[in-house]
């Protein structure tokens, strides 16, 4: 088991051991994770992980399944405070803010850290309708600039020109791939630093999934995304980097993280080296 | 989806309209309008009334609603009720109400049209209702066992019943317990075995009406309006309307309306005696 | 052995015909003599002779406006009750889980409170301790309190249902509990609300015994929300019970009562089955 | 500030809607309890709940006992479930087991119609069908036997949908491994349909009671409304329910608090026989 512990030990001072600079792009990295244990009730999923996701990158985390990767994804925006009984352990920093505070201002926090579900979610609302409530809510834009806002982000999902002419239409009536996409414009209309996809992918046919992965790298130039992924040669098309989590003792623990290229080609730990090439896992 | 949002928007604005509206309309009439509750003798003479007096002030709206005479005496008290219908004269300690004599009436025995018998007298009745004659055979008619219709705590018409037979209530043995005087009609009429006892002014207008009853003469004197009028009949009382203090404007009126000539068709229309002081 | 589960099996089918015999009966006597005597002119003009003859005009407008009173104030209160439930059933507190499970029991007792405990209750709070007399308010009034515990609990089964469903995706755009239960959990569970409106008012035309002393007897046509009026149900009972020759109309007033609480209580079901499919969860109530 | 506002004034609104839910309940039982106390306090629950006479105006001494109402509701009551049951029971396990699937929808359905008819009609039938075929049986004709005729007419066809959903709910393997073994469908259902089914019935049945208990109309329609102890199922009687609407429009004082009082201890009945019952329905049906 290895430890990426960049992040100074949290009791070392009196001052602040994060930085707290409110804009991403710091050095330290947009996500900084130290030491994180989640628990539902008695069953540890995931244990002490520590990882730091660099600002505009992609990175993947990819382990069997039950080894906590979605729980950990989770975490970062506080959407495990839902979970009846799960309890979460360490730091996670968020964007240069510890959101572990009680302080810190739930709605502000995942805003800027967009989470998109395995599945579509989106709301029963009209298509249009689903952007701009979450638009409205956070008071992001006034009413004259709502129609721009909301054809940006459509646009950025490559969705405008597919529903440019029916923006008024459930959202159910979209298909899959393109309710998928849906999701992921309103979690960008937020404007967000970070995105956390959670296996986005997994229900949706091969050119929904390849609109995705190409959106995906497309945004990575601006902010810093996690992706939860089963799909080892997507991890590998899309990834800057990867971290590889293994199931020990019924617990998740993170075994390898580093340069995408690096995890597939010259791993180090031999369970990775057995699961990418497809020996375990 | 969008249906049911519609349909959910469109009820709300229906039901907001209608709601709106009939509360507007509220205030602006509630003030003229006559409440008369008590006793289900007078209550069908009141309606008539009420009508004839409402085509000479339509302004004014007169409701009547029945529970015997006890509720006309409690709800006059509480204020519910601009006047109380009480079917009988008032008790000492009621002297805080201020009656309004609008005309007489009697008691009589009824049974079905069917029934052979043709007359009872006081101790038959006694008999009947304490049990001891369970029998038509027993008081002259068929043999069959009797239904005896008694009326509920509370009626004047019971009050009067138990005073003048001198019963107590725990004496009678009754089978089946009613309420209005109408519901008393209706029982017997559809009991050919029953025997009740009703007002005479209600029991003569539902005969007329073709109810399949009869009344019958007590003690040999026949149960009719006449009998009561010229003051033969012997189980009589007063018709009452009651109020508490100094009636209103509109219910001054009325009053006036009710013991005026004018109303003393309708009050014979209805089988009951006007009062004449 | 198959002898004895064949006449098992007629010995259950008698039972079954026990059960519906005495409906079929029913509905018989009252369609076969109630039927005729119901045209356009029965349901528009008033009634005469104390309901012998004429209409129900007045009856059918006064119990409108008591199940709209019954509306209003059901509605807000017990969608407000039902969200309140499904929000303080999700939280991790302790004090609002023990107020959710007391709010529920005090339901379940008002369900199980007996219709003229209501009556009881409606005459002496609305009817004289805040002086409404008797009158269409405070009977709608009255009704509201008896279907609360079935709005309640009939709404909050498709409010949970919905809320589960959209609450991770809620949190994760930080949507507020007011945008997320007002604009898009309510939306969303709007036939099961519907439904349970539809089965609320179902069971308040049915009832007559808390009406008797919260809106009286009176037959005419009410003008405002203060005027005594009575419903379909109490006049089917004043006309059986204190009318001498008005079968004929009470079973014609029957006949209106039952079409339309089975046109609303077909609705009701037919808008839950759609629900059902809609959002994979059975909001029928037990 | 004025999202938090808001916010606020929401999460407040909802919590006074719960607690005026809350407070009906609390009101229900506080107007009932202060709207009887005088009948409590100078009549006594000894003398209220033991006498047998009821004579609460006109000439004195008055009495309010209300014995004879208690065992008139408890006897109609108990008296049409265990009419209902039997035949409930048998018409969920015909549609369960032995009727066609369309048949069995039909009844099903049919039962759902019929639940949903009012008790003023059932009771309306009651006085023009049940009266008069009883007093050919033996007179007066409105009498307990009446009352409990049309109750149980009234809550069979719930009871049946609750005991069909209690069949139901049986697990499929249970019945699966009865066919394996080769038994005959009347003995599954006597071996482990019923046994497995045995707690939501009772459930049923018990509710079913509080409905039979609480309801005014049909029996005031049927009953005969005499207080008095009944001898035979030909007796008329009068129930607590029945007496307060028949009383309660002109009852005063010491009356119309005997009233509540009856109120009151027919709300304590019934929420005394059917909150447990809901209760372990609810755990029953979370489990």
């Amino acid at each position: 088991m290895m430890h990426h512990s960049t992040t100074n030990n949290p009791e070392s001072g009196p001052t602040s051991p994060i930085p707290a600079p409110r804009c991403c792009g710091a050095a330290q990295g947009a996500i900084e994770i130290h030491r994180v244990s989640i628990a539902y009730g008695d069953r540890t999923v995931l244990r002490d992980v520590s990882l730091v996701v660099p600002p505009r990158t992609v990175t993947a985390i990819v382990g069997p399944s039950g080894c906590g990767k979605s729980s950990l994804l989770a975490s970062i925006n506080r959407m495990t405070d839902l979970i009846d009984g799960c309890r979460v352990d360490g730091e996670i920093s968020c964007c240069g803010s510890r959101i572990r505070d009680s302080e810190i201002d739930l709605r502000d926090l995942r805003r800027r850290a967009g989470l998109v579900f395995q599945r579509p979610t989106p709301f029963p609302l009209s298509i249009a309708e689903n952007l701009a409530l979450p638009i409205r809510e956070h008071g992001l834009a006034d009413r004259r600039e709502m129609q721009d806002c909301i054809r940006r982000a459509l646009t950025d999902v490559g969705l405008w020109e597919e529903v440019e002419d029916r923006l008024h239409a459930p959202a159910r009536t979209l298909s899959g791939g393109q309710q998928q996409r849906l999701c992921i414009a309103r979690a960008l209309v937020l404007q967000p630093d970070v995105l956390l996809l959670d296996e986005p992918c997994s229900g949706l046919d091969p050119i929904s999934t390849e609109k995705i992965e190409a959106l995906v790298r497309s945004l990575a130039d601006r902010i810093s995304i996690v992706i939860v992924t089963h799909n080892l040669p997507q991890a590998r098309r899309i990834a800057d980097r990867t971290a590889f989590f293994w199931v020990e003792e019924g617990c998740g623990v993170l075994v390898e993280e580093g340069e995408t290229q690096q995890i597939f080609e010259s791993p180090r730990h031999p369970l990775t080296a057995a699961y990418v090439s497809g020996r375990a896992g | 989806m969008i249906v049911f949002r519609w349909g959910v928007s469109l009820l709300m604005l229906v039901t907001g309209v209608a709601g709106v509206a009939m509360f507007c309309a509220g205030p602006r009439e509630s003030g003229q309008r006559i409440v008369l509750t008590g006793s289900s003798t007078l209550a069908p003479l009141m309606v008539e009334l009420g009508r004839a007096f409402e085509v000479q002030h339509p302004q004014i709206r007169v409701d009547v609603q029945t529970g015997g005479s006890s509720r006309g005496i409690t709800d006059a008290r509480r204020g519910v009720a601009d006047l109380g219908m009480v079917s009988r004269s008032l008790k000492s300690e009621e002297s805080d109400l201020q009656p309004f004599l609008v005309a007489r009436d009697g008691i009589c025995f009824i049974v079905h049209g069917d029934n052979p018998v043709r007359q009872i007298s006081t101790e038959q009745v006694r008999a009947i209702y304490t049990g001891e004659v369970r029998n038509w055979q027993d008081v002259g008619g068929p043999a069959s066992p009797l239904v005896v219709v008694h009326k509920a705590a509370g009626r004047s018409t019971q009050e009067l019943f138990l005073q003048y037979f001198q019963l107590s209530p725990g004496d009678v043995r009754a089978d089946v317990i009613i309420g209005d005087n109408e519901q008393g009609i209706k029982t017997v009429a559809g009991n050919r075995a029953a025997i009740g006892y009703v007002s005479i002014g209600t029991a003569a207008y539902h005969i007329s009406h073709g109810a399949p009853i009869r009344a019958l003469p007590l003690d040999g004197i026949p149960a009719t309006v006449e009998a009561v009028s010229a003051g033969r009949y012997p189980l009589v009382r007063e018709l009452n309307l009651v109020c508490r203090g100094q009636p209103s404007e509109p219910v001054a009126q009325f009053l006036r309306f009710v013991q005026s000539s004018a109303s003393g068709p309708i009050i014979e229309e209805q089988y009951f005696v006007p009062a004449t002081d | 052995m198959q002898r004895v589960d064949r006449w098992v099996g007629r010995m259950l089918l008698l039972g079954t015909l026990l059960a519906v015999a005495p409906f079929a009966w029913m509905l018989a006597d009252v369609l076969v003599l109630g039927l005729p005597r119901v045209d356009w002119s029965f349901l528009t003009s008033a009634p005469s002779q104390a309901g012998r003859a004429g209409g129900i005009a007045p009856i059918l407008v006064s119990t409108m406006a008591i199940v709209l009173v019954a509306w209003f104030s059901v509605v807000p209160m017990g969608l407000g009750a039902a969200l309140a439930l499904v929000n303080w059933h999700h939280t991790n507190n302790r004090i609002w889980r023990w107020s959710s499970r007391g709010v529920e029991q005090s339901l379940d007792l008002l369900a199980a409170t007996p219709s003229v405990v209501f009556g009881l209750f409606g005459n002496a709070l609305f009817c004289l301790y805040l002086g409404m007399g008797f009158s269409i308010l405070s009977g709608g009034l009255t009704l509201a309190c008896m279907v609360l515990p079935l709005f309640v609990r009939t709404a909050q089964i498709g409010l949970r249902a919905a809320a589960e469903q959209l609450r991770a995706p809620a949190a994760a755009t930080g949507l507020s509990r007011s945008t997320f239960y007002l604009r898009l959990v309510v939306p969303a569970a709007s036939p099961a609300i519907l439904a349970a409106l539809a089965l609320s008012t179902g069971r308040a035309l049915a009832e007559t015994a808390a009406l008797i002393f919260t809106s009286g007897f009176v037959d005419r046509m009410p003008t405002t929300l203060f005027d005594s009026g009575r419903t379909l149900s109490v006049h089917i009972y004043d006309l059986a019970m204190n009318v001498p020759g008005g079968d004929v109309s009470a079973r014609a007033t029957a006949v209106v009562l039952v079409g339309a609480l089975l046109l609303i209580n077909g609705l009701a079901r037919l808008v839950l089955r759609m629900f059902v499919r809609f959002i994979d969860a059975d909001p029928l109530p037990a | 500030m004025y999202r938090q506002l808001i916010e606020r004034g929401f999460s407040t609104g909802l919590s006074v809607c719960a607690a005026a839910v809350g407070l009906t309940v609390l009101g229900i039982v506080v107007f009932l309890g202060i709207e009887s106390w005088p009948a409590w306090q100078r009549i006594g629950p000894t003398a209220m709940l033991g006498a047998v006479q009821w004579n609460p105006v006109g000439p004195e001494p008055q009495q309010y006992g209300l014995a004879p109402m208690l065992v008139g509701t408890l006897a109609v009551a108990v008296g049409a479930t265990l009419c209902a049951a039997p035949i409930g029971l048998a018409t969920a396990l015909y549609a369960t087991f032995y009727a066609s699937p369309r048949v069995s929808w039909l009844i099903l359905r049919c039962m759902e119609v019929f639940s949903g008819i009012p008790s003023v009609v059932i009771g309306f039938w009651g006085l023009v069908c049940v009266v008069p075929w009883v007093a050919q049986l033996h007179p007066p004709g409105p009498s307990l036997l009446a009352g409990v005729l049309v109750l149980a007419v009234m809550i069979v066809p719930l009871f049946a949908l609750v005991a069909a959903t209690a069949v139901r709910s049986v697990p499929l393997d249970l019945i699966q491994a009865a066919h394996a073994v080769g038994l005959s469908r009347w003995r599954m259902i006597c071996r482990i349909v019923l046994p497995a089914a045995r707690q939501d019935m009772i459930n049923g049945m018990v509710l079913q009671f509080g409905r039979a208990a609480g309801e005014t109309m049909a029996v005031l329609m049927v009953c005969g409304n005499v207080v008095q102890m009944p001898g035979t199922v030909f007796d008329p009687i009068r129930t607590l329910t029945s007496n307060i609407a028949l009383e309660m429009a002109y009852a005063v004082g010491l009356h119309r608090s005997a009233l509540f009082a009856g109120g009151l201890v027919l709300m304590i009945l019934v929420g005394v026989v059917v909150l447990p019952a809901r209760w372990r329905g609810a755990s029953h049906a979370t489990r």
